[in-house]
């Protein structure tokens, strides 16, 4: 049961960063700090949705794709963050 | 429910049908003919939940996988015929 | 409540895409539209279609269209106003003309039941993995021609232009980490089709995004032009020669037999998800 | 003893994949054309014998679940027709692109096969969403075929066909996808017991009737067709006007007779399609009349006879007791004009071949110097024109029978004045050719194969007029 509201707690707190991403999104002038609030708010929101999906589920399967999930999303964000900023600035 | 789906397929069909017509490059025009496709899919997908079944009827789910590459096929062709013709222009 | 949100928001991104002068913001919003299409389709259960709309209808015909937002100029074709005119009385007179035809739709179970009862008999699980490959095969047949034929023929037009690259070593070396994960991910997703969702095209396009993403990074393949050549066309020819092979046997045109059903489809499955995903890398690439 | 109809389908797609070996290519180019030739007459032989129509269900599923090959008299014949064009075809370019478009030639075989794989599968379906994908199939080879010369206005016309032949098919998957949600069944004979009695497909109908409207270039949507078939070497354009236009007026054809009950709406539609039909003819023939090109004369031609097949709708709606007559006329019809219209191109490309040029004012004096091309030309312009014991003759004669029979008189009329204008854009051919003093004499000898072909494609179309029993001996029989 207490697994149960763990998860959406955390579901609630991934939904909060997220919001807040996509309010830096919008609200920031420059395309950098644009940049800076897409990367790390969305990957953090994102962490926590992934944790709390882990939780809900008993499957050790469902538990090692949503980590490898997890990793993925990671890695390749830094790297979009990092193509978008380079093509900024070679643009 | 399956109605709006029916709407909105209805809706999207005549919007990209409209803008073929007008559109000013063979970009937009390429764009409004695959937009016009997803119209047509959606309205096979709704057919397919329009069914008294509990799970959807697959045939049209095969019909439309059959149309995406189709589309995506033709898209190819007509990708290159345009690069071909802003490789002459330059 | 959540089909009118999803609904909405495909058709203002359609719009847009359609609506806008400047190509890379339309670009963009077609790819969006794309998304959401395949949203809406997760939302009314086509989870197939959904798979293969994500990655072939949205991202890889968008990525194809990007190819064009560059070069092409915005005034290609001169549209007069009276063109206008009747382009918007055509597509209002068929809005109306289909607007009295919705309603004759009635709730019926069409094929599907057919389909369920018979599922047993196909040697797959998946409902529409046995509709595509076995109830339909035929269509699925020529379905692999067209993909093919579309292909060939670009390649026939002998585009000489580079495909857009960004040679980055970040890319590169991500490209080269992530590449083996992908083609054995795809196996999976196509080994999943004769169970659940998941299939030929599907399990073909993400090896294709992945063969793209590679060959972004200004990498080629280690393969040879002919080896490239040939796995393009074991798709169309390995299913034409099994549906020869068994009309031989006496069984008919693409007829499988019971206990070798599930074999041959397998087999099928593997022949098409090797070919359409050098299919589609060559046409991202636009020459061999 | 029927034969698997999947052979007739598959054994081109395989001779196509073959064909990309540069080592066996001329060998697959001339078994695998010969053997489809062969197949095809197979077919055609058995529908006068056999008992038809043969139904082969693929996968051994039964009619809603799977899809179907028909074989009946209309199909086997159609089958013939395209086996005799592909077979000539194929010969007039193994000497063609030995001698022009070498690079061209390397990848003509795949789209050539595949063309010819599309038709058979198109003429043998059943299945509605089925004869969308060939009907993709059919558009793609020919854009590619179009494209093929590579200059500037290939590439534009080809890019034109292609959004036009997309935006078609879309329209025509609509009708389906309407006609699969009122009736739940994709197969062309269920449907047709499904239909008696309801009003719900005629909304289905539009769609499908535009859509086959633009694919075979009717008026309105006829622009498409000239720079089209007019700036692709000769026997890709051969194929282009005599086959690939076809197979959707045979598909409404069989929609009309066979699937689609008597209607009110179905009759204003037939009203509406016999005026665009005779529009077609008038508009084509003039705009062929003033052409200075061959070719374009040739391509605007085409546009005027595909007219005389939807002149005629309204004989289909209301012909229900001369069903065999009509069926006969509109098979012969497309017969002659299939088989005229592929001679007249390849003939054609041998005035090109020798003259270097396009126009007709330059073309050479074949009379003297080339008399088999000229007899090819003579023939086919006969049977385009329709004069006596052609097949264009007789599949006129047996319209203008039943459209007096049936008191159509304006079909007839338009049809008669459609005639005199089509010698009016055949003699200018004929005149150039048999001038006693051609502006250049060009005595630089044609490869002897591509003027056989040329002539007994049009010999054929001519001569068939005399055994015109034979040859719709299948469809009589039903």
């Amino acid at each position: 049961m207490v697994f149960e509201v763990l998860s959406i707690m955390l579901m609630f707190i991934g939904a909060f960063f997220l919001l807040a991403g996509s309010v830096g999104l919008l609200r920031l002038g420059d395309s950098y700090s644009r940049l800076h609030a897409l990367t790390k708010a969305d990957v953090l929101g994102f962490g926590f949705i992934v944790l709390s999906c882990m939780l809900s589920t008993s499957l050790f399967s469902n538990w090692l794709k949503l980590f490898l999930i997890w990793l993925l999303v990671i890695s390749y964000s830094a790297l979009v963050g990092y193509a978008l900023a380079n093509r900024k600035k070679n643009a | 429910m399956i109605g709006f789906y029916y709407f909105l397929s209805l809706i999207l069909v005549v919007v990209s049908l409209y803008y073929f017509i007008v559109a000013r490059s063979y970009v937009k025009r390429l764009i409004s003919v695959n937009i016009l496709g997803s119209g047509v899919f959606l309205f096979f997908v709704a057919t397919a939940k329009n069914t008294t079944m509990e799970n959807p009827d697959p045939v049209p789910h095969a019909l439309v996988l059959t149309g995406i590459v189709v589309a995506v096929s033709a898209t190819a062709i007509a990708v290159a015929l345009i690069l071909y013709l802003n490789k002459e222009e330059r | 409540m959540l089909d009118f949100a999803l609904g909405i928001m495909l058709l203002s991104s359609a719009l847009v895409s359609l609506h806008s002068k400047d190509l890379m913001k339309s670009g963009v919003f077609f790819l969006i539209f794309g998304f959401l299409s395949g949203l809406i389709w997760v939302r009314l259960e086509a989870f197939d279609v959904a798979l293969v709309e994500i990655i072939l209808g949205s991202a890889i015909t968008g990525f194809l269209i990007f190819k064009l937002v560059k070069g092409s100029k915005r005034r290609a074709l001169r549209v007069s106003a009276f063109t206008k005119a009747w382009a918007g009385l055509v597509s209002l007179l068929f809005f109306l003309f289909m607007l009295f035809y919705l309603p004759t739709i009635e709730r019926q179970d069409r094929v599907g039941r057919l389909v369920y009862e018979n599922l047993h008999k196909s040697g797959v699980e998946s409902a529409v993995n046995a509709v595509l490959l076995n109830f339909r095969g035929y269509d699925t047949l020529l379905e692999v021609g067209v993909i093919t034929l579309a292909i060939f023929g670009l390649l026939a037009l002998e585009l000489k232009r580079e495909a857009y690259h960004w040679d980055n070593p970040l890319l590169q070396s991500f490209s080269k980490l992530l590449l083996p994960f992908i083609v054995f991910f795809s196996l999976y997703i196509t080994y999943l089709g004769t169970f659940s969702v998941g299939g030929a095209f599907q399990g073909g396009a993400l090896l294709a995004g992945g063969l793209v993403f590679f060959a972004l990074a200004k990498q080629s393949l280690p393969l040879k032009k002919s080896l490239i050549l040939l796995f393009m066309a074991t798709g169309l020819g390995f299913f034409s020669l099994v549906g020869l092979f068994y009309a031989l046997l006496g069984y008919g045109f693409l007829t499988y037999p019971l206990k070798l059903s599930t074999l041959t489809l397998i087999f099928i499955e593997l022949s098409i998800w090797i070919s359409t995903a050098f299919l589609l890398y060559t046409a991202y690439k636009g020459k061999l | 003893m029927p034969i698997d109809l999947g052979y007739l389908v598959a054994l081109p797609l395989l001779a196509s994949l073959l064909s990309l070996i540069p080592s066996l290519r001329v060998y697959t180019a001339f078994i695998f054309s010969l053997l489809s030739f062969l197949l095809s007459l197979y077919s055609f032989i058995y529908t006068l014998m056999g008992d038809i129509p043969l139904y082969q269900w693929i996968g051994g599923w039964v009619a809603p679940l799977g899809i179907g090959f028909r074989l009946d008299g209309l199909s086997g014949f159609f089958l013939l027709m395209t086996g005799i064009i592909g077979f000539f075809v194929a010969l007039y370019s193994f000497s063609f692109f030995k001698v022009e478009y070498q690079r061209q030639g390397k990848v003509f075989w795949f789209f050539f096969f595949f063309l010819w794989a599309g038709l058979n599968a198109f003429f043998l379906s059943e299945d509605l969403f089925n004869l969308y994908v060939v009907l993709e199939v059919l558009s793609l080879s020919a854009l590619v075929l179009v494209a093929l010369p590579g200059h500037r206005k290939a590439i534009k016309a080809s890019l034109n066909y292609l959004f036009l032949s997309i935006l078609a098919s879309m329209f025509y998957l609509l009708g389906v996808a309407m006609l699969y949600a009122n009736y739940g069944v994709l197969s062309m004979s269920l449907l047709s017991e499904k239909l008696a009695g309801t009003h719900a497909f005629t909304y289905a109908l539009f769609p499908i009737i535009v859509a086959l409207a633009i694919k075979s270039a009717l008026l309105p949507f006829h622009f498409w067709l000239p720079p089209a078939h007019s700036s692709t070497v000769a026997p890709a354009s051969a194929l282009l006007s005599s086959l690939v236009v076809k197979p959707p007026a045979y598909l409404m054809l069989r929609l009309w007779l066979e699937v689609l009950p008597k209607d009110k709406s179905l009759e204003y539609l037939s009203i509406v399609l016999s005026l665009m039909g005779a529009l077609a003819i008038l508009v084509g023939s003039y705009y062929a009349i003033r052409q200075k090109t061959i070719k374009m004369l040739l391509a605007y031609s085409t546009v005027a006879q595909m007219g005389y097949l939807f002149l005629m709708a309204p004989l289909y709606y209301h012909g229900e007791s001369f069903r065999e007559a009509l069926l006969q006329a509109f098979a012969l019809q497309v017969f002659s004009h299939a088989l005229a219209k592929a001679s007249m191109f390849l003939s054609s490309g041998n005035a090109i071949y020798v003259a270097r040029r396009d126009d007709l004012s330059y073309m050479p004096g074949f009379a003297h110097s080339h008399p088999l091309t000229f007899f090819a030309l003579f023939f086919s312009g006969a049977t385009l024109i329709g004069l006596p014991l052609s097949a264009g003759f007789v599949a006129k004669f047996l319209f203008l029978g039943l459209s007096i029979r049936l008191g159509f008189i304006f079909q007839g009329s338009i049809m008669l004045f459609g005639s005199l204008l089509a010698s009016l854009y055949v003699y200018p051919i004929w005149r150039e050719s048999f001038s006693s003093h051609p502006t250049k004499f060009y005595d630089n000898p044609i490869p002897q194969l591509m003027e056989l072909s040329a002539f007994f494609l049009g010999f054929l179309s001519f001569s068939s007029g005399i055994v015109t029993f034979l040859l719709l001996q299948g469809i009589v029989r039903g």
